[in-house]
């Protein structure tokens, strides 16, 4: 039932509604939840609406802070 | 750019390499000895759980403990019955998500079987899909049965936003919307559940509504919770995390999913929602019994797009499955495999009960994508 | 469906007629339709024979007999339309035997409405794919239905081949453990390319059905490994129903890689946003093939070198799970049962 | 429709199941299907085999193949069912040939939620008829409509039968003037039989659809007439479609006796009640046979000694009409001619 | 006792014995080199004297000329238009006999056509089906095409009636029906069509209103006529009996058909009709054109059951399919095989116009009965 | 359209229906339209209703009636 998939908004279309790009398929969905939707955000679409915007600097912080965790753990093992 | 959200949101959290590492370093975190029993709330961690194998990869001392966030399955079967009396009705096209169509109402109906004996029920991929067919179709009367979590009650406001603006007078929801913090406050109060030691949080639940939505009940129980997302390195960052807080003695409210939560969420979707929606005194989960205010219905100013208003329903005492162990299998207290039907009467293919039905369900998770026993030939 | 050689009135109207009652009826109108469409795309020797059967003499070999029937909606669909996939599935299933497509039956029904020119569109795909496998398509028949009792048009063929080679055997219960598995080709392309049609999903690049006759890849594989244990193509229910099919049947287990499965990205793209899995939807132009584990570099080199086999991968191998299971190792090194669709989940998708 | 040996829950509910769009979907709710329906009822070697295709040596001989597809509405009707007239309509097609039927392939379009219970019985009376014509079901396929697209059950079968006299040609194009036509029984009583179920007749006498297969009567004139030019079964479009294809077929004409023809007075009180003609309506246990005019008695009197034949009748004869008219001389010694229906009349009687 | 009626009624008028020294007998009496111009007014005389062969058999002198009497045939485009349009909206399920369903309307449109574009067309036995369908059909709106002549008005009337007692307020008609008299009166008058020696007059008409409502027409024109059965015995006897009338100059109305006509006719059924229906002022008629007082419609007391009001419909000016000689033909004025059309571009198959989709149409008769010539091949 | 067939009244029904007997083929039908029928009266049947009686006698008479003239004509050739 939570099923989201993480999208980038190609193109605004009128009525609160965008196109998204999901991994190379291509789909119109509402954004009116998030209505300062711009092209080239990255938005969570859940059963054909956006839930909300995607941060991609955080997504690279919470890959950083993986990497660093299992770093450790092994700079530990090393040890 | 094509593909460029997967790159950068799907792909780097399925790494295997990265993955191994994290297991490793789980594995050093766990104390020797020591039991961390966590329950993934939501249906989507436990199907990401089995569909990537990860319960072969933990520690020993590291259980995984279903929870009951998967909305079909906590759906009470008088519900069921409600949205099965109205698509018998001759001037109701009865549209909904296409999870619940299998689920088994009382005596084993199903909206699928209604729909073989010619009812006219159609799946929807979205609650536009239904406002879309209710300006198309204005001699018949559709009613969207409506269900999930805080994450799919915003897109059925928006429907019924939609709907109004529209001036559609044919268009309608049978409101099954329920709120995750009661469900977790029973779980981690309750009797009969389990004692936890922490909890993978909802993930696009807390993308509307925030991590802060929880800390209270974190505080409250003394249990760690983590808002994981649902790729499987995020459940793992997020066992490596409550296993941390387990040992150093903490309860707070971590936040994994961070490139999709915030402390507040959606502000636009959750003013939305309260615009449209009140809670209910009360609202009946399978399992955990009648839980004060943990589901919604519309205000009464949006009465005229209420199901239960316009066809004057009330919520009959419905026949749970006989035999069936879903209620105790949703609190963690009894494993699918140790339910007597599991995968002998109840299989993916004739189910018993809402949890073998849905892909989110605790039981169809440990049927099909674990290493079941197999089954005796028929 | 043979030709009745009467004088008819004016010719079908295929830019404003639709398919009428009276063209199912047994009378002038159902012969008109015989002979303007289906007689004329079809046209061979046997069919002209006019007969209510058609009479040969068969070449020398065992005789493999198959059947399917198509109810695919939408009719057409990118890569393909029921009429060519109506030809690729039955020649499909005569090629995983081995035996080489002669001949196919047609079985039309036809809904009241259905407009003579996408009738005749249709028609004309199915002659051209007959022709692209090498099968003639010899009778056939035609059954309107009113309004309301069908889709356009449902296709049932039939089909008859030929195994020349007299020791060849690829029954499904040939599968030993240690055997390798591959498959032909990337998974989930005609599934997704028809799903998509109906859920409104854009594909960039796009995304077209592998709908393919697989006979020239089946001769190509069993030149280069004739110990080929079974073939199967994996159409309705995809991969996972294929495979259970063929541990079933052989009593042995599968072992995947779900590293080692060839995907495309639209493919694994929307089957994320809807909630499936690549492994259950179907293909119309892949065959999985087992073979002894030692060969398996050979097979998969005959398969690549072949135009419709570029995208071949070794997938799997068999294991003596009495059980019978078929099993993923994830790629995160985990495992899972790969299982049988429990339900519905794709209709109409051949 | 192979069995899949795959482990089920509970059986099928033939009570209160009916069936759902899960039964075609190529998951475990068709395997289960299948195995507990269809290969129950069917059980035969090659459908045993479990493949895709059947595989077989066929008999030293030429081979005929046939196929229709089978939409009768009511599905039960006196006399028969759709199932029993599956096999009886293709077999024929192939005795038409002097072919005997040696395997039939089987392919269902049910609708959701046809009751279960329905399509047992269905499935059981194919068996039994299959069984009495001496043919086997060895490959099918089974696919689900959504409701509101099909009509209960849509059933196609595929024939294939040997012939082994390599002399023998039954062509529609033999028939030369002078011949004799001889029908081997009553017109119409298939036809009338279900039309009478939709439009509320009775019939006293009760009158039940001839539907049976005919190898054995082909058979039997066969050795009485080796010399027979033709034979054709009279279905859709009754006698009239058939004589006229076959009358275009050979170049010829025909000229009927209206008052040599067998016709129950029921399927002739029927007729005038509804305003049809028998000539018209459908038959599915009879055969037109044109052989040699010196031939005819003896032809006459094969049929008329075999169970099938015993109203078989000498209606007319072979003309030269280079117009290929089939015409009748009335009781009253006038003449008309006999046309092919020209649009509907009685829709879905096979 | 089963098919006594048959017994008595007609095989004895088909005796094939009777019928050749009936043959014998009009032979004798047709005197040679006198031509005898007979026109069957009906299509129900029409098709049994193509079915029975009996052209071939008549002496050379007597020659039988199709006439009007076919209620299909002779509806003009218009009418059908209103049928159409009728089937195009959704809430309405049309009803007729399956007679109409394939004439050719305006460019060749017909109700089967409509049916295949998604129409809700039914072909009905009776008119009492109808009835039962609204019954049955409560949110539809069920239109009775009600077309016929006085044979066929009564059962129509019934059905109306019926609706009435039910109280049905979803069942209309869109009548069609006319009467005979009026249209032999236009033959008999008219310019145009071939001067007439005799009339083989109703059979089933005759059953309702009674012979005698011919009288005045037969004295007016100085015509004979006979009412005939549609047996062929029937039909013959009727043609010996009109060559006796010319032969001695007499102008009556013999009523050959005296086991099921009676001066009268049915009092019950005319007084049914009288009650519902009315004349219009007038009603127009392919090939004859608009006859006064020829045609029936409701009376206002029914109005509510009158397709015409309730749907608010005018009759259009139809589009008469370009090229046919339907109209002469049904004066008798053209035979079917000298129109241009016949058996080339209008074949039963793919009918241009009414006379050969009908079986009682003159055309379809010539085409289908008759010892028709052969077609070029496509 | 004027199709109609002779037919025996088997029984009279409710509601001012009946079954009859045209040829072998029962039927239930509407007689409203002549409202004095009973059983073993012959009817003719037009579109699902009796539209009228048929006379058994007046049948007769007229095959006599046919036969006579008929004969009447051989008489003559005879001479
Ligand atoms: S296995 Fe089936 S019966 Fe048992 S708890 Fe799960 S759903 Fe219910
Ligand atoms: S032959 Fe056809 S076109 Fe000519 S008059 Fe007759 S119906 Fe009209
Ligand atoms: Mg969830
Ligand atoms: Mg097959
Ligand atoms: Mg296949
Ligand atoms: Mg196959
Ligand atoms: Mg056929
Ligand atoms: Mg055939
Ligand atoms: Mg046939
Ligand atoms: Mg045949
Ligand atoms: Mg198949
Ligand atoms: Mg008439």
């Amino acid at each position: 039932m939570c099923l989201a998939v993480p999208a980038r908004v190609v193109e605004v279309l009128p009525e609160a509604m965008a196109r998204i790009d999901a991994g190379g398929v291509l789909k119109d969905i509402s954004v009116a939840l998030v209505p300062e939707v711009a092209a080239g955000d990255y938005v969570i679409v859940h059963v054909g609406h956006a839930l909300g915007r995607l941060d991609a600097e955080e997504a690279q912080h919470t890959l950083d802070l993986i990497a660093e965790m299992a770093a450790a753990g092994e700079a530990c093992d090393e040890r | 750019m094509s593909g460029d959200a997967t790159d950068r949101f799907v792909a780097p959290f399925r790494d295997p390499e990265l993955g191994r590492r994290l297991l490793g370093a789980i594995a050093r975190a766990a104390r020797p000895g020591r039991t961390y029993a966590l329950m993934e709330f939501c249906g989507g961690h436990t199907h990401a759980i089995a569909r990537h194998g990860l319960p072969d990869l933990l520690p020993a001392g590291v259980r995984l403990i279903h929870g009951p966030g998967c909305p079909v399955c906590v759906l009470p079967v008088g519900r069921l019955d409600m949205a099965l009396a109205l698509a018998a009705r001759p001037e109701v096209i009865l549209t909904t998500y296409g999870d619940l169509l299998r689920i088994p109402a009382s005596g084993g109906d199903t909206l699928f079987k209604a729909r073989s004996r010619g009812a006219d029920v159609r799946m929807v991929t979205s609650s536009l899909d239904a406002v879309a067919l209710a300006a198309a179709q204005p001699d018949r009367q559709v009613v969207f049965m409506a269900i999930g979590f805080e994450t799919t009650t915003p897109p059925t406001a928006v429907a019924v936003k939609q709907a109004e603006e529209r001036g559609l007078d044919n268009f309608s929801i049978l409101s099954n919307h329920v709120l995750t913090p009661p469900a977790i406050d029973a779980i981690l109060g309750g009797s009969g559940a389990p004692r936890l030691d922490g909890i993978i949080g909802p993930a696009h639940v807390s993308t509307v509504i925030g991590w802060g939505a929880y800390q209270d009940l974190a505080a409250r129980h003394q249990t760690p919770m983590v808002i994981a997302g649902f790729e499987p390195l995020d459940v793992l960052q997020a066992v490596h995390d409550l296993i941390g807080q387990v040992n150093a003695g903490r309860a707070e409210v971590g936040n994994q999913y961070a490139r999709a939560v915030s402390r507040d969420g959606n502000p636009a979707a959750c003013a939305l929602v309260e615009a449209l929606f009140e809670p209910r005194p009360d609202f009946a989960w399978r399992g955990l019994g009648r839980l004060p205010r943990s589901g919604l219905k519309l205000r009464p100013a949006y009465a005229r797009f209420d199901a239960e208003a316009r066809f004057e329903l009330t919520e009959p005492e419905g026949r749970e499955p006989p035999g069936c162990a879903c209620g105790e299998v949703l609190k963690g207290a009894t494993e699918p495999a140790d339910c007597p039907l599991f995968a002998t009467r109840c299989r993916p293919e004739s189910p018993v009960g809402a949890c073998m039905v849905s892909a989110e369900g605790a039981c169809a998770a440990a049927h099909g994508h674990r290493r079941a026993p197999a089954a005796a030939p028929a | 469906m043979a030709a009745t050689m009467t004088p008819h009135g004016p010719p079908l109207d295929l830019t404003h007629g639709r398919v009428e009652m009276s063209h199912g009826a047994g009378g002038r109108a159902m012969a008109q339709l015989i002979d303007q469409l289906f007689a004329a795309a079809f046209a061979n020797p046997l069919l002209a024979q006019g007969n209510d059967q058609a009479v040969f003499t068969p070449p020398p070999g065992r005789l493999a007999l198959a059947t399917d029937t198509y109810v695919i909606r939408p009719r057409r669909f990118p890569g393909g339309d029921i009429g060519s996939l109506a030809v690729h599935g039955t020649v499909n299933d005569l090629a995983m035997g081995g035996a080489e497509p002669l001949y196919l039956t047609a079985g039309f029904v036809l809904e009241e409405g259905l407009p003579l020119g996408e009738l005749a569109a249709i028609v004309k795909s199915m002659a051209a794919a007959a022709s692209a496998a090498g099968v003639a398509i010899v009778t056939g028949d035609t059954k309107v239905v009113e309004h309301g009792h069908g889709d356009g048009v449902y296709i049932n063929t039939a089909g008859l081949g030929v195994i020349r080679d007299p020791g060849l055997d690829l029954s499904g219960a040939n599968a030993r453990p240690g055997d390798a598995v591959l498959v032909s080709g990337t998974l989930g392309d005609h599934g997704m390319a028809v799903m998509a049609e109906r859920e409104g999903l854009a594909f960039d690049p796009p995304l077209l059905s592998d709908s393919a006759p697989l006979g020239g890849l089946v001769a190509a594989l069993l030149a280069a490994v004739p110990e080929t244990r079974t073939l199967r193509d994996p159409t309705r229910g995809g991969l996972a129903a294929t495979l259970n099919e063929l541990a079933a049947q052989s009593g042995v287990g599968m072992v995947l890689e779900e590293a080692a499965l060839p995907i495309r990205p639209g493919v694994r793209g929307a089957c994320e946003l809807l909630g499936i899995e690549p492994v259950n939807v179907a293909n119309e132009g892949k065959l999985v093939a087992i073979v002894p584990a030692a060969r398996a570099e050979a097979a998969l080199a005959a398969l690549k070198a072949h135009p419709l086999g570029r995208e071949a991968a070794l997938i799997g191998h068999v294991t003596d799970d009495a059980a019978r299971r078929v099993e993923m190792v994830t790629t995160l090194g985990g495992r899972r049962v790969i299982d049988w669709l429990a339900g519905e989940q794709l209709p109409r998708i051949c």
